[in-house]
């Protein structure tokens, strides 16, 4: 779950992180009332993904006018598919410099990773890519969290000596988030240090790992409702699937992300377009499918669905009868091509046939089968 | 003949008594899989499925002198699991659980520094499966057959495409080895390679990797310092876009790492053929 | 720091073990009042030390009447040398059984140890020595704290299996007391189990380390003035010093926790008995000496002081010096022995005679001095 | 001719621009010890008494290749200050500083376990002292000579009272090493004890132990097993009250373990001589 800037920054004033004064306005109206309020003000769309800069979705504003017109302009905005919901009010800062801290995981490393860098405010994965050395790295013990000597060396490193007390009790408060939240990402881009010598977290992005979502049932309940990205995948995620949307129009169902990604690649070979990501883990209930090809229907750009089930330990009358089941439930008339193995899975493809489903023996088939099939556009 | 397991290994189910564990204790056992204990808290001293069920990890250590286990409990016991396991002597901890918390994993990984002795495999994979002999997890072994290829994977059911395909060619396999897709797991590609190459019976190898991280890339460097084995490597999520996360599974690309073209790239460098499709890893073997 | 039974069940509780409801109250009417609000109470002495119970520390009162009785007996009552501030009125449990559930320091494993016990409301030192095999035992990682499956074990190890998951869950929260609060002892004794199978903390010791009391003013700050034992011990806290009252008549004073109880041996050895044990650390400087006088001469029983000092960097005749300007500021006219060494040592003694004072070369020979001084009540 | 510390010892100091620090870097130094660097946070680059300062230890061992380090630095600061040494590659480390909290030294203890290279003498100790050659912490050199007798030691000022004695009667000292008093703490009597065996020129050993904890008595079972040392032990507080702890230094007897007269019967029954004042200590070791 990433969280919106506001929500991060939230949670981080909870860890006695300083967060500038800040007011959400879902209306030109609050954007004016946040101005009477703070003075000047940064007017920031809320969305959860980087480069809204760019975008267009912050403006500063020194008028209440001023606050009205950019929260008229942003609110409603799509900033890289999001519609923006809200924006966020913040009094603007006197910084005298910009500092870059984040933890993120670190997959190779397997454990957690600080990165602190003296190029704050800039995308980090470009000054990653353009200045390596100018980004300090800390791998922190998960038990025991960074240690204050690590910290000291890490901010030297980077070039921070003489911040490094007020960095190192930052980044200790900061890493609070990784225990406490399951933060995959918490960062801070910039980190103001104000002319008066304070810290201050001028932008801040939380993830929350969904799969600790079990311990953060309060996060999702403050803050849940309002993380609305991509329709389908919120579909999808109240139905308790793993599902990606892409841009093409060919509907994928798999089980296994191997499996279901190995799919889209031999869609594309056949020379289709996958318009979806969508795991249905292991087995392949009839009602687990009928959940994941109702999402898929949802989206008017599909043209045709590919089933791909590996039917490990699942037999393949079954498997075939629940996606017979599924087609029936929802009234699908768009081509379906369902490739399976597993036991009995002859009489399986029997079963698909006689429904008047493509069954196919290897995916490599059915993909090409698909893919023939919504050129062709049947159904349509 | 095998890496890891054989019908030797004296395995317990932790989690024996709940429904996945149960059920994959007796395809486990029916295998021929000496499972020789499970452990369930609160149901020490019962039976079930013949074994006797032990309340701790340590209890059933102690009386059945078991090396490795097989987790089936549920996502938020399972790194406690994983740590009991290894601290009771476990030396082959094999984790089916899928959706543990990456820092979960991350605490457990360095938990698994003081036990050195201690492999884990997994979490969220199918384990392993020596054919004929034994397996820990869920692969099925109807579609697999005693052999000499290696196969080693993150994925699941490309696994099994990949086993059946290779059994339907009359290719057994030495073990199969599902390390899983999570991003923080246990064995990787490079240490299972290291085994089969030790393993005088292992005379063919198959990779199949996934987008994201470098492990495949790891292992491949290894390989480039020579090796006895006929390998063929797969990677899928080739054509899966940048910074998607796909699935749990993590697979997830930022930058030039840990795509399918870097991966396949280090493994052609390294001598290793690979394939396009997994229908093509059978012809590319022989 | 020894916080009182009232104060330890506060911490517990902001760690979220459950209390029994309870009140606090400095005289008889307010414990009036507890019997009004709670209905049957247990009326305990609040004092730093165990075996209240058996000094007649602890009353039950069924009736507003006996409340009253109770602490106009309880308070104020001596205790082990402590005398009863308040006591602490505390509603009765529906106990089904009792459990002991203690932290404390094993200083020969250099670690935190948990001991669980199912003999709970018994002195775990008698248990421990009557059958120690009635004592489970679990070191926790001091970075990780106590893990779920170590919990579990050493519950079942325990013979408490069946209640391993509310033991793991409060054990839990009862050894937050060492990260948050530096606890050196953190015990529950006895865990009331009660009848509708709530987990309670029928009594509660908590030692804090004064070694790290800059990291708890707060806890000082709320409880510290209540804590007040020995009247010199507290004196000369207040003043920096390492003091322990003893029950003789000869005052010790000296650098080093070493040095110091061997001239209490000393003393003891040549037939005196000593007042105290104080140590005034590394040096000897005139203003830490007169510290040290003033607190001894507090005491009415003193007949003489013995100064014993190993002047490693110190100079002798700045130690002399010091002395001699210490006992003039305090008008002292007791017996008072000097044994120092160090840099111009032969200096020092020849000032310390100059001005009365009984300089001794080794402490063997000072320690016979002194007992042979205020045997004969010099100064009296 | 000695243990742990010797003249080519490469010692820093951290904490070197505080007042102890200071003054006991200029004792060290007088010495000769060989003070290559110190630590001060901002002060990097500066140089003081005459030796380069840096502002983390990582930094002075990469540029001086320091070995050893002596801790001044106050009691807040100092189980950090352990831990950034022996991280950064420090094999001996002396923390002179009193007043760490205990849970801090036992986080540093277990901390340590991932350094079994790194060994720490203290904390609230005087240190160490080679006469003659070098010293790290803050034992006077001037009350000690060079010799063969190895004194060990949970005292700082009876340390000095029995190594005074000892010059005086001729009888110099290969190493003293005061390890402190606290109750948790880095080498034990029985870890130095150790030393001092495969030492050849030790040859006569004094041991001054404390009531509390059961170090001395697990030193005196080594030497129960034999020694070639001719060995003095003396303990102090036997008359201390039951229950009552001695001062910072954590000296409290509970029951029967860690009196006075269980480590001098320890000692009794390794064959290891008791002294009952310091001021015997001498004469027996004759």
């Amino acid at each position: 779950m990433k969280l919106l800037e506001y929500q991060a920054k939230e949670v981080l004033a909870s860890l006695g992180i300083t967060i500038p004064p800040g007011v959400v306005a879902r209306n030109p109206d609050e954007a004016a009332t946040a101005f009477a309020k703070l003075g000047p003000i940064a007017v920031k769309a809320q969305v959860p993904v980087g480069g809204r800069g760019k975008a267009g979705g912050i403006k500063l504003a020194r008028s209440e006018d001023e606050a009205r017109r950019a929260a008229e302009q942003i609110i409603g905005m799509d900033i890289k598919g999001f519609k923006v919901p809200l924006v966020y009010c913040e009094a603007a800062l006197d910084i005298a410099r910009e500092i870059y801290v984040g933890f993120t995981v670190d997959r190779d490393a397997r454990a957690n990773v600080l990165l602190l860098s003296a190029k704050g405010g800039m995308d980090i994965e470009q000054v990653a890519e353009e200045s390596p050395e100018a980004i300090a790295r800390l791998h922190p013990n998960p038990w025991r969290g960074p240690l204050d000597f690590e910290l000291a060396q890490v901010a030297y490193e980077a070039g921070l000596g003489e911040l490094a007390r007020p960095l190192a009790a930052l980044v200790k408060k900061l890493y609070r988030a990784i225990p406490d939240y399951d933060a995959l990402t918490a960062e801070i881009n910039p980190l103001v240090v104000t002319r008066a010598g304070d810290v201050i977290a001028g932008d801040a992005k939380l993830e929350v790992d969904d799969n600790a979502a079990w311990r953060h049932r309060d996060l999702e309940e403050r803050y849940g409702s309002l993380l609305e990205g991509d329709p389908y995948e919120v579909e999808a995620k109240k139905r308790g699937l793993t599902y990606v949307s892409l841009d093409g129009d060919i509907g994928i169902i798999g089980n296994g992300a191997g499996l279901c990604m190995g799919t889209l690649d031999l869609v594309q070979r056949a020379g289709g377009k996958p318009a979806n990501f969508c795991d249905i883990g292991g087995g392949a209930k009839a009602e687990v499918v009928e959940n994941a090809l109702a999402v898929i229907l949802m989206n008017p750009k599909v043209k045709g669905v590919l089933i791909n089930v590996f039917g490990g330990i699942t037999r393949g009358d079954e498997v075939a009868k629940g996606v017979v089941t599924a087609r029936d439930n929802l009234k699908m008339r768009l081509p379906l091509v369902v490739r399976m193995s597993g036991t009995r899975e002859e009489e399986g493809r029997k079963i698909l046939k006689e429904n008047g489903i493509e069954p196919g023996v290897s995916g490599w088939e059915a993909a090409q089968k698909i893919v023939e099939l919504t050129r062709a556009g049947v159904g349509r | 003949m095998s890496i890891l397991l054989d019908a030797s290994t004296r395995v317990i189910v932790q989690g024996i008594t709940g429904r996945e564990g149960g059920f994959h204790t007796e395809q486990m056992q029916e295998l021929g899989t000496k499972v020789v204990a499970g452990t369930s808290p609160g149901r020490g001293g019962t039976a079930h499925l013949g074994v006797p069920v032990f309340n701790t990890v340590a209890d059933a250590v102690k009386a059945t002198g078991a090396n490795a286990s097989g987790i089936f409990v549920p996502a938020p016991f399972a790194a406690d699991a994983i740590m009991e396991a290894a601290a009771a002597g476990i030396t082959l901890i094999v984790c089916i659980t899928e959706g543990i918390p990456i820092q979960d994993m991350i605490r457990v990984k360095d938990f698994l520094r003081g036990y050195p002795g201690a492999r884990l495999i997994g979490a969220n994979c199918p384990g392993l499966i020596t054919p004929g002999q034994a397996k820990i997890g869920i692969i099925p072994q109807r579609i697999t057959r005693p052999g000499q290829v290696g196969l080693v994977s993150r994925s699941g059911t490309l696994t099994y495409e990949v086993a059946s395909a290779l059994s339907a060619a009359g290719m057994g396999q030495s073990t199969i080895v599902g390390i899983g897709g999570d991003p923080v797991l246990g064995l990787t590609f490079r240490d299972v390679v290291e085994l089969f190459e030790k393993d005088p019976e292992t005379t063919h190898l198959v990779l199949i990797g996934e987008i994201g991280g470098s492990d495949e890339e790891h292992a491949a460097e290894l390989l480039a310092r020579g090796s006895r084995l006929k390998a063929v490597a797969f990677i899928s999520g080739r054509t899966a876009p940048e910074g998607k996360r796909m699935g749990h599974a993590g697979a997830i690309i930022s930058g030039n790492r840990g795509t399918a073209r870097s991966k396949e790239e280090a493994f052609q460098k390294a001598g290793v053929a690979v394939a396009e499709t997994t229908d093509d890893i059978v012809g590319m073997l022989r």
